[in-house]
Protein backbone atom coordinates (compact mmCIF):
# COMPACT_ATOMS: atom_id res chain seq x y z
CA UNK A 1 0.00 0.00 0.00
CA UNK A 2 1.60 2.79 -1.11
CA UNK A 3 0.77 6.23 0.67
CA UNK A 4 2.83 8.32 -2.22
CA UNK A 5 0.21 11.08 -3.66
CA UNK A 6 -0.55 10.85 -7.24
CA UNK A 7 0.49 13.81 -9.44
CA UNK A 8 -2.52 16.26 -10.19
CA UNK A 9 -2.80 17.03 -13.70
CA UNK A 10 -2.04 20.42 -13.74
CA UNK A 11 -3.09 20.87 -17.73
CA UNK A 12 -6.50 22.22 -19.02
CA UNK A 13 -7.16 22.75 -22.62
CA UNK A 14 -7.34 25.91 -24.35
CA UNK A 15 -6.68 29.40 -22.61
CA UNK A 16 -6.97 29.76 -18.60
CA UNK A 17 -10.19 32.59 -18.33
CA UNK A 18 -10.17 35.42 -15.84
CA UNK A 19 -13.41 33.27 -15.23
CA UNK A 20 -11.66 30.53 -13.76
CA UNK A 21 -8.81 32.58 -11.57
CA UNK A 22 -12.46 34.06 -10.00
CA UNK A 23 -13.61 30.85 -8.86
CA UNK A 24 -10.29 30.00 -7.63
CA UNK A 25 -9.76 33.43 -5.06
CA UNK A 26 -13.62 32.96 -4.79
CA UNK A 27 -12.99 29.52 -2.70
CA UNK A 28 -10.37 30.79 -0.29
CA UNK A 29 -13.02 33.07 0.87
CA UNK A 30 -13.59 30.46 3.55
CA UNK A 31 -9.71 29.97 4.41
CA UNK A 32 -9.80 32.57 7.50
CA UNK A 33 -6.08 31.95 8.23
CA UNK A 34 -5.06 33.30 4.92
CA UNK A 35 -3.75 36.98 4.95
CA UNK A 36 -2.41 37.32 1.55
CA UNK A 37 -2.22 35.70 -1.97
CA UNK A 38 -0.46 36.46 -4.67
CA UNK A 39 -0.48 35.51 -8.15
CA UNK A 40 1.07 35.02 -11.32
CA UNK A 41 -0.49 34.74 -14.72
CA UNK A 42 1.52 34.26 -18.09
CA UNK A 43 0.29 35.56 -21.11
CA UNK A 44 1.04 35.04 -24.95
CA UNK A 45 2.78 37.89 -26.24
CA UNK A 46 2.54 39.77 -29.79
CA UNK A 47 5.96 39.56 -30.21
CA UNK A 48 7.51 40.37 -33.55
CA UNK A 49 9.74 37.54 -34.79
CA UNK A 50 11.81 39.12 -37.78
CA UNK A 51 9.32 41.24 -39.14
CA UNK A 52 6.35 38.59 -38.34
CA UNK A 53 3.68 38.95 -35.42
CA UNK A 54 3.19 35.95 -33.19
CA UNK A 55 -0.65 35.36 -33.17
CA UNK A 56 -0.78 32.31 -30.75
CA UNK A 57 1.14 29.62 -29.19
CA UNK A 58 0.14 26.15 -29.43
CA UNK A 59 1.48 24.05 -26.41
CA UNK A 60 2.64 20.68 -26.42
CA UNK A 61 3.67 18.58 -23.07
CA UNK A 62 5.24 15.47 -22.13
CA UNK A 63 2.28 15.09 -19.79
CA UNK A 64 3.02 12.15 -17.51
CA UNK A 65 6.56 13.72 -17.29
CA UNK A 66 5.52 17.30 -16.59
CA UNK A 67 2.75 16.32 -14.08
CA UNK A 68 5.67 14.47 -11.99
CA UNK A 69 7.90 17.50 -12.41
CA UNK A 70 5.15 19.66 -11.47
CA UNK A 71 4.57 17.62 -8.35
CA UNK A 72 7.87 17.44 -7.41
CA UNK A 73 8.53 21.44 -7.83
CA UNK A 74 4.64 21.81 -5.48
CA UNK A 75 5.99 19.38 -2.82
CA UNK A 76 9.63 21.53 -2.67
CA UNK A 77 7.56 24.51 -2.71
CA UNK A 78 5.56 23.02 0.40
CA UNK A 79 8.68 22.33 2.01
CA UNK A 80 10.27 25.59 1.34
CA UNK A 81 7.53 28.28 2.70
CA UNK A 82 4.63 28.17 4.83
CA UNK A 83 1.99 27.68 2.57
CA UNK A 84 -2.15 27.09 3.61
CA UNK A 85 -2.88 26.78 -0.85
CA UNK A 86 -1.45 26.30 -3.81
CA UNK A 87 -2.80 25.74 -7.27
CA UNK A 88 -1.01 25.21 -10.90
CA UNK A 89 -2.55 25.17 -13.96
CA UNK A 90 -0.95 25.39 -17.56
CA UNK A 91 -2.46 25.22 -20.86
CA UNK A 92 -2.45 23.02 -23.51
CA UNK A 93 -2.97 23.53 -26.95
CA UNK A 94 -3.67 27.26 -28.52
CA UNK A 95 -3.72 30.32 -26.62
CA UNK A 96 -3.95 33.12 -28.82
CA UNK A 97 -2.05 36.60 -28.08
CA UNK A 98 -3.35 38.22 -24.67
CA UNK A 99 -4.57 35.25 -23.48
CA UNK A 100 -3.45 33.87 -20.16
CA UNK A 101 -1.52 29.83 -20.07
CA UNK A 102 0.06 30.32 -16.89
CA UNK A 103 -1.75 30.34 -13.24
CA UNK A 104 -0.23 30.10 -10.17
CA UNK A 105 -1.61 30.67 -7.14
CA UNK A 106 0.03 30.70 -3.66
CA UNK A 107 -1.98 31.72 -0.41
CA UNK A 108 0.08 31.78 3.37
CA UNK A 109 -0.90 33.70 6.31
CA UNK A 110 2.13 36.38 5.68
CA UNK A 111 2.92 37.93 2.22
CA UNK A 112 6.96 36.73 2.49
CA UNK A 113 5.47 32.59 2.14
CA UNK A 114 3.29 34.18 -1.26
CA UNK A 115 5.39 36.35 -2.62
CA UNK A 116 8.82 33.90 -2.64
CA UNK A 117 6.60 30.70 -3.38
CA UNK A 118 4.87 32.03 -6.40
CA UNK A 119 8.29 33.63 -8.11
CA UNK A 120 10.14 30.45 -6.76
CA UNK A 121 7.09 28.33 -8.79
CA UNK A 122 7.48 30.05 -11.87
CA UNK A 123 10.96 29.64 -12.14
CA UNK A 124 11.14 26.09 -11.76
CA UNK A 125 8.20 25.73 -13.81
CA UNK A 126 9.79 27.87 -16.98
CA UNK A 127 13.43 25.81 -16.46
CA UNK A 128 12.28 22.20 -15.32
CA UNK A 129 9.02 21.29 -17.05
CA UNK A 130 8.94 19.91 -20.77
CA UNK A 131 6.27 22.01 -21.97
CA UNK A 132 6.85 23.20 -25.34
CA UNK A 133 5.33 26.09 -27.48
CA UNK A 134 4.72 26.19 -30.89
CA UNK A 135 4.46 30.22 -31.81
CA UNK A 136 2.26 30.57 -34.80
CA UNK A 137 2.61 33.71 -37.02
CA UNK A 138 -0.52 35.29 -38.84
CA UNK A 139 0.33 34.18 -41.96
CA UNK A 140 0.33 30.37 -40.34
CA UNK A 141 3.95 30.38 -40.53
CA UNK A 142 5.79 29.06 -37.02
CA UNK A 143 8.67 29.39 -35.27
CA UNK A 144 9.86 27.30 -31.56
CA UNK A 145 9.89 29.23 -28.47
CA UNK A 146 12.41 29.14 -26.03
CA UNK A 147 12.46 30.18 -22.21
CA UNK A 148 15.16 32.39 -21.06
CA UNK B 1 18.13 -3.57 -27.88
CA UNK B 2 15.09 -2.34 -29.53
CA UNK B 3 13.77 1.40 -27.82
CA UNK B 4 10.46 3.09 -28.01
CA UNK B 5 11.88 6.92 -28.60
CA UNK B 6 9.29 9.93 -28.31
CA UNK B 7 9.68 13.30 -29.59
CA UNK B 8 8.82 16.60 -29.18
CA UNK B 9 8.15 19.84 -30.44
CA UNK B 10 10.74 20.74 -32.74
CA UNK B 11 11.93 17.65 -32.62
CA UNK B 12 9.45 15.31 -33.52
CA UNK B 13 8.84 18.08 -36.49
CA UNK B 14 12.38 17.37 -37.54
CA UNK B 15 12.04 13.47 -37.07
CA UNK B 16 8.78 13.67 -38.87
CA UNK B 17 6.72 11.96 -36.12
CA UNK B 18 6.07 11.89 -32.37
CA UNK B 19 7.18 8.60 -31.61
CA UNK B 20 10.16 6.19 -33.28
CA UNK B 21 11.77 3.03 -32.84
CA UNK B 22 15.30 2.85 -32.61
CA UNK B 23 18.12 -0.63 -32.87
CA UNK B 24 20.39 0.45 -29.97
CA UNK B 25 23.59 -1.41 -29.41
CA UNK B 26 24.95 0.60 -26.78
CA UNK B 27 24.46 1.44 -22.95
CA UNK B 28 24.95 5.28 -22.20
CA UNK B 29 22.88 7.86 -22.75
CA UNK B 30 25.79 9.67 -24.81
CA UNK B 31 25.66 6.61 -26.60
CA UNK B 32 22.36 7.09 -27.42
CA UNK B 33 22.90 10.88 -28.18
CA UNK B 34 25.14 9.68 -31.12
CA UNK B 35 22.54 7.20 -32.31
CA UNK B 36 19.99 9.42 -32.41
CA UNK B 37 21.93 12.38 -34.07
CA UNK B 38 22.62 10.07 -37.07
CA UNK B 39 18.99 10.07 -37.53
CA UNK B 40 17.58 13.27 -36.92
CA UNK B 41 19.21 15.72 -39.63
CA UNK B 42 19.93 19.49 -37.71
CA UNK B 43 19.79 17.59 -33.72
CA UNK B 44 23.36 17.42 -33.46
CA UNK B 45 23.42 21.40 -33.72
CA UNK B 46 20.56 21.79 -31.43
CA UNK B 47 20.55 22.44 -27.60
CA UNK B 48 17.84 19.10 -26.18
CA UNK B 49 17.79 17.28 -23.12
CA UNK B 50 17.38 13.01 -22.90
CA UNK B 51 14.78 11.83 -20.40
CA UNK B 52 14.98 8.19 -19.12
CA UNK B 53 11.80 7.37 -17.13
CA UNK B 54 10.69 10.82 -17.04
CA UNK B 55 13.83 12.16 -16.03
CA UNK B 56 16.52 13.98 -17.04
CA UNK B 57 19.77 11.77 -17.50
CA UNK B 58 22.92 13.05 -17.90
CA UNK B 59 25.39 11.15 -20.34
CA UNK B 60 26.71 8.86 -17.68
CA UNK B 61 23.21 7.46 -17.38
CA UNK B 62 22.98 3.93 -18.28
CA UNK B 63 19.72 2.37 -20.53
CA UNK B 64 18.29 -0.38 -20.16
CA UNK B 65 15.47 -2.26 -22.11
CA UNK B 66 12.11 -1.43 -21.48
CA UNK B 67 13.18 2.50 -20.54
CA UNK B 68 11.08 5.03 -21.88
CA UNK B 69 13.03 7.47 -23.64
CA UNK B 70 12.15 11.15 -24.86
CA UNK B 71 13.99 13.72 -26.76
CA UNK B 72 13.20 17.24 -25.30
CA UNK B 73 13.89 20.52 -26.87
CA UNK B 74 14.05 23.79 -24.80
CA UNK B 75 11.27 23.83 -22.67
CA UNK B 76 8.89 26.98 -23.55
CA UNK B 77 6.27 26.41 -20.44
CA UNK B 78 4.27 29.72 -18.82
CA UNK C 1 -1.79 75.36 -16.48
CA UNK C 2 0.04 72.05 -14.53
CA UNK C 3 0.58 69.06 -15.78
CA UNK C 4 0.99 67.35 -12.86
CA UNK C 5 -1.40 64.29 -12.49
CA UNK C 6 -4.60 64.12 -10.07
CA UNK C 7 -4.19 61.31 -7.97
CA UNK C 8 -6.94 58.43 -8.91
CA UNK C 9 -8.92 57.25 -5.84
CA UNK C 10 -7.82 54.13 -4.80
CA UNK C 11 -10.45 53.34 -2.34
CA UNK C 12 -13.61 50.99 -3.04
CA UNK C 13 -16.22 50.81 -0.04
CA UNK C 14 -16.25 47.42 1.38
CA UNK C 15 -14.57 44.01 0.20
CA UNK C 16 -12.66 43.96 -3.29
CA UNK C 17 -14.80 40.89 -4.96
CA UNK C 18 -13.28 38.09 -7.31
CA UNK C 19 -15.43 39.30 -9.94
CA UNK C 20 -13.60 42.84 -10.14
CA UNK C 21 -10.51 41.12 -10.08
CA UNK C 22 -11.45 38.92 -12.99
CA UNK C 23 -12.90 41.70 -15.05
CA UNK C 24 -9.24 44.04 -14.52
CA UNK C 25 -7.56 40.79 -15.64
CA UNK C 26 -9.59 40.43 -19.14
CA UNK C 27 -9.43 44.34 -19.77
CA UNK C 28 -5.70 43.25 -19.95
CA UNK C 29 -6.32 40.46 -22.82
CA UNK C 30 -6.40 43.62 -25.47
CA UNK C 31 -2.27 44.25 -24.15
CA UNK C 32 -0.56 41.70 -26.50
CA UNK C 33 2.44 43.16 -25.20
CA UNK C 34 1.92 41.73 -21.86
CA UNK C 35 3.85 38.55 -21.04
CA UNK C 36 3.12 38.38 -17.14
CA UNK C 37 0.82 39.62 -14.30
CA UNK C 38 1.79 39.74 -10.46
CA UNK C 39 -1.51 40.02 -8.39
CA UNK C 40 -1.22 40.51 -4.92
CA UNK C 41 -4.16 40.46 -2.78
CA UNK C 42 -4.39 41.07 0.97
CA UNK C 43 -7.46 38.95 2.77
CA UNK C 44 -8.61 39.59 6.61
CA UNK C 45 -7.48 37.17 8.84
CA UNK C 46 -9.83 35.79 11.63
CA UNK C 47 -7.13 36.23 14.16
CA UNK C 48 -7.06 35.33 17.40
CA UNK C 49 -5.97 38.02 19.89
CA UNK C 50 -6.33 37.43 24.16
CA UNK C 51 -9.24 34.36 23.21
CA UNK C 52 -11.39 36.38 20.62
CA UNK C 53 -11.65 36.00 17.33
CA UNK C 54 -11.77 38.83 14.98
CA UNK C 55 -14.72 38.50 12.62
CA UNK C 56 -13.49 41.77 10.34
CA UNK C 57 -11.86 44.78 10.04
CA UNK C 58 -12.97 48.27 9.74
CA UNK C 59 -10.95 50.39 7.51
CA UNK C 60 -10.68 54.19 7.77
CA UNK C 61 -7.91 56.11 5.99
CA UNK C 62 -6.66 59.74 5.70
CA UNK C 63 -8.03 59.78 1.98
CA UNK C 64 -6.36 62.86 0.83
CA UNK C 65 -2.86 62.13 1.98
CA UNK C 66 -3.55 58.24 1.55
CA UNK C 67 -4.27 59.18 -2.37
CA UNK C 68 -1.44 61.75 -2.50
CA UNK C 69 0.51 58.87 -0.98
CA UNK C 70 -0.77 56.06 -3.53
CA UNK C 71 0.15 58.12 -6.29
CA UNK C 72 3.82 58.86 -5.54
CA UNK C 73 4.10 55.05 -4.92
CA UNK C 74 2.69 54.65 -8.28
CA UNK C 75 5.09 56.84 -10.09
CA UNK C 76 8.13 55.35 -8.14
CA UNK C 77 7.49 51.81 -9.41
CA UNK C 78 6.89 53.21 -12.87
CA UNK C 79 10.33 54.59 -12.34
CA UNK C 80 11.85 51.67 -11.37
CA UNK C 81 10.63 49.12 -13.20
CA UNK C 82 9.30 48.24 -16.53
CA UNK C 83 5.83 48.13 -16.50
CA UNK C 84 3.12 48.17 -18.58
CA UNK C 85 0.72 48.56 -16.29
CA UNK C 86 -0.42 49.18 -12.68
CA UNK C 87 -3.53 49.16 -10.80
CA UNK C 88 -4.02 49.18 -6.59
CA UNK C 89 -7.38 49.34 -4.98
CA UNK C 90 -7.96 49.27 -1.09
CA UNK C 91 -11.24 48.86 0.95
CA UNK C 92 -12.73 51.15 2.95
CA UNK C 93 -15.30 50.20 5.53
CA UNK C 94 -15.99 46.79 6.53
CA UNK C 95 -14.10 43.90 5.40
CA UNK C 96 -15.06 40.48 6.47
CA UNK C 97 -12.54 37.38 7.75
CA UNK C 98 -12.39 36.17 4.18
CA UNK C 99 -12.55 38.98 1.69
CA UNK C 100 -10.30 40.86 0.60
CA UNK C 101 -8.83 44.20 1.01
CA UNK C 102 -5.66 45.17 -1.08
CA UNK C 103 -5.88 44.38 -4.89
CA UNK C 104 -2.30 45.14 -6.55
CA UNK C 105 -1.88 44.07 -10.10
CA UNK C 106 1.11 44.86 -12.51
CA UNK C 107 1.82 43.57 -15.46
CA UNK C 108 5.48 43.72 -17.52
CA UNK C 109 6.41 42.13 -20.94
CA UNK C 110 8.85 39.70 -18.94
CA UNK C 111 7.81 38.07 -15.32
CA UNK C 112 10.82 40.36 -13.53
CA UNK C 113 9.44 43.45 -13.48
CA UNK C 114 6.00 42.83 -12.50
CA UNK C 115 7.09 40.03 -9.55
CA UNK C 116 9.57 42.99 -8.33
CA UNK C 117 6.96 45.56 -8.56
CA UNK C 118 3.95 44.43 -6.88
CA UNK C 119 6.24 43.16 -4.06
CA UNK C 120 7.59 46.63 -4.15
CA UNK C 121 4.14 48.33 -3.96
CA UNK C 122 2.89 46.31 -1.35
CA UNK C 123 5.68 47.01 0.93
CA UNK C 124 5.19 50.86 0.23
CA UNK C 125 1.56 50.84 0.65
CA UNK C 126 1.77 49.05 4.42
CA UNK C 127 4.75 51.27 5.78
CA UNK C 128 3.20 54.68 4.06
CA UNK C 129 0.19 54.65 3.20
CA UNK C 130 -2.33 56.31 5.95
CA UNK C 131 -4.97 53.59 6.16
CA UNK C 132 -6.32 52.26 9.47
CA UNK C 133 -7.67 49.32 10.81
CA UNK C 134 -10.42 48.45 13.29
CA UNK C 135 -10.36 44.87 14.01
CA UNK C 136 -14.13 44.20 14.95
CA UNK C 137 -14.21 40.11 17.27
CA UNK C 138 -17.38 38.54 17.44
CA UNK C 139 -18.35 40.52 21.00
CA UNK C 140 -18.62 43.58 19.27
CA UNK C 141 -15.45 44.68 21.13
CA UNK C 142 -12.36 45.79 19.10
CA UNK C 143 -8.69 46.77 18.73
CA UNK C 144 -6.70 48.10 15.86
CA UNK C 145 -4.53 46.51 13.34
CA UNK C 146 -0.71 47.81 13.71
CA UNK C 147 1.45 46.95 10.22
CA UNK C 148 4.80 45.19 10.69
CA UNK D 1 -2.60 80.72 16.22
CA UNK D 2 -5.68 78.52 15.74
CA UNK D 3 -5.05 75.24 14.34
CA UNK D 4 -7.25 72.60 13.10
CA UNK D 5 -6.50 68.67 13.91
CA UNK D 6 -7.99 65.93 12.16
CA UNK D 7 -7.38 63.02 14.69
CA UNK D 8 -7.44 59.11 13.49
CA UNK D 9 -8.03 55.45 14.20
CA UNK D 10 -7.37 54.75 17.76
CA UNK D 11 -6.84 58.40 18.26
CA UNK D 12 -10.01 59.31 17.29
CA UNK D 13 -11.11 57.23 19.77
CA UNK D 14 -8.76 58.79 22.37
CA UNK D 15 -9.69 62.14 21.63
CA UNK D 16 -13.32 61.24 21.27
CA UNK D 17 -13.78 63.36 18.14
CA UNK D 18 -11.94 63.45 14.38
CA UNK D 19 -11.28 67.11 14.46
CA UNK D 20 -10.11 69.52 17.08
CA UNK D 21 -8.70 73.19 17.29
CA UNK D 22 -5.89 73.77 19.37
CA UNK D 23 -4.63 77.22 20.34
CA UNK D 24 -1.29 76.97 19.63
CA UNK D 25 1.43 79.28 20.81
CA UNK D 26 4.40 77.03 19.29
CA UNK D 27 6.24 76.81 16.33
CA UNK D 28 7.97 73.07 15.64
CA UNK D 29 6.05 69.72 15.57
CA UNK D 30 8.24 68.71 18.56
CA UNK D 31 6.13 71.77 20.45
CA UNK D 32 2.92 70.50 18.81
CA UNK D 33 3.68 67.11 20.32
CA UNK D 34 3.93 68.31 23.47
CA UNK D 35 0.99 70.44 23.08
CA UNK D 36 -1.32 67.48 21.80
CA UNK D 37 -0.41 64.95 24.69
CA UNK D 38 -1.78 67.32 27.30
CA UNK D 39 -4.97 66.86 25.80
CA UNK D 40 -5.07 63.20 24.45
CA UNK D 41 -4.53 60.71 27.76
CA UNK D 42 -2.79 57.95 26.43
CA UNK D 43 -1.19 59.35 23.17
CA UNK D 44 2.78 60.18 25.20
CA UNK D 45 3.03 56.79 25.40
CA UNK D 46 1.97 55.84 22.12
CA UNK D 47 3.70 55.72 18.70
CA UNK D 48 1.93 58.13 16.20
CA UNK D 49 3.63 60.29 13.45
CA UNK D 50 2.08 64.15 12.92
CA UNK D 51 1.00 64.86 9.16
CA UNK D 52 1.78 68.65 8.03
CA UNK D 53 0.05 69.00 4.37
CA UNK D 54 -0.25 65.28 3.79
CA UNK D 55 3.27 64.55 4.61
CA UNK D 56 4.55 63.01 7.51
CA UNK D 57 6.64 65.68 9.31
CA UNK D 58 9.97 65.65 11.05
CA UNK D 59 9.76 67.06 14.99
CA UNK D 60 12.20 70.32 13.78
CA UNK D 61 9.43 70.90 10.91
CA UNK D 62 7.94 74.61 11.56
CA UNK D 63 3.77 74.74 11.22
CA UNK D 64 2.18 78.21 10.08
CA UNK D 65 -1.10 79.00 10.19
CA UNK D 66 -3.31 77.49 7.47
CA UNK D 67 -1.84 74.12 7.84
CA UNK D 68 -3.59 70.88 7.40
CA UNK D 69 -2.34 68.94 11.11
CA UNK D 70 -3.08 65.55 11.02
CA UNK D 71 -2.64 63.30 14.02
CA UNK D 72 -1.74 59.51 12.68
CA UNK D 73 -1.31 56.26 14.52
CA UNK D 74 0.33 53.12 13.25
CA UNK D 75 -0.50 52.18 9.68
CA UNK D 76 -2.67 49.10 9.01
CA UNK D 77 -3.30 49.16 5.37
CA UNK D 78 -3.50 45.91 3.46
Amino acid sequence: MSTEKKPKNVFVQGPITPEKIATSIAHHQVKTNIGGHDIFLGQVRADEIDGKTVSAIDYTAYEEMANQTFHEIREAAFEKFDLTCMHIYHSLGRVNAGEICLFVFTSSAHRKDCFEATRYLVEEIKTKVPVFGKEVFEDGSHTWKENK
Amino acid sequence: MKLNVKYFGMIAEWAGSENGQLDFSGTSVAELRCEIEKRIPGLNSASYQIAVNHVVAANEAIITLGDEIAILPPFAGG
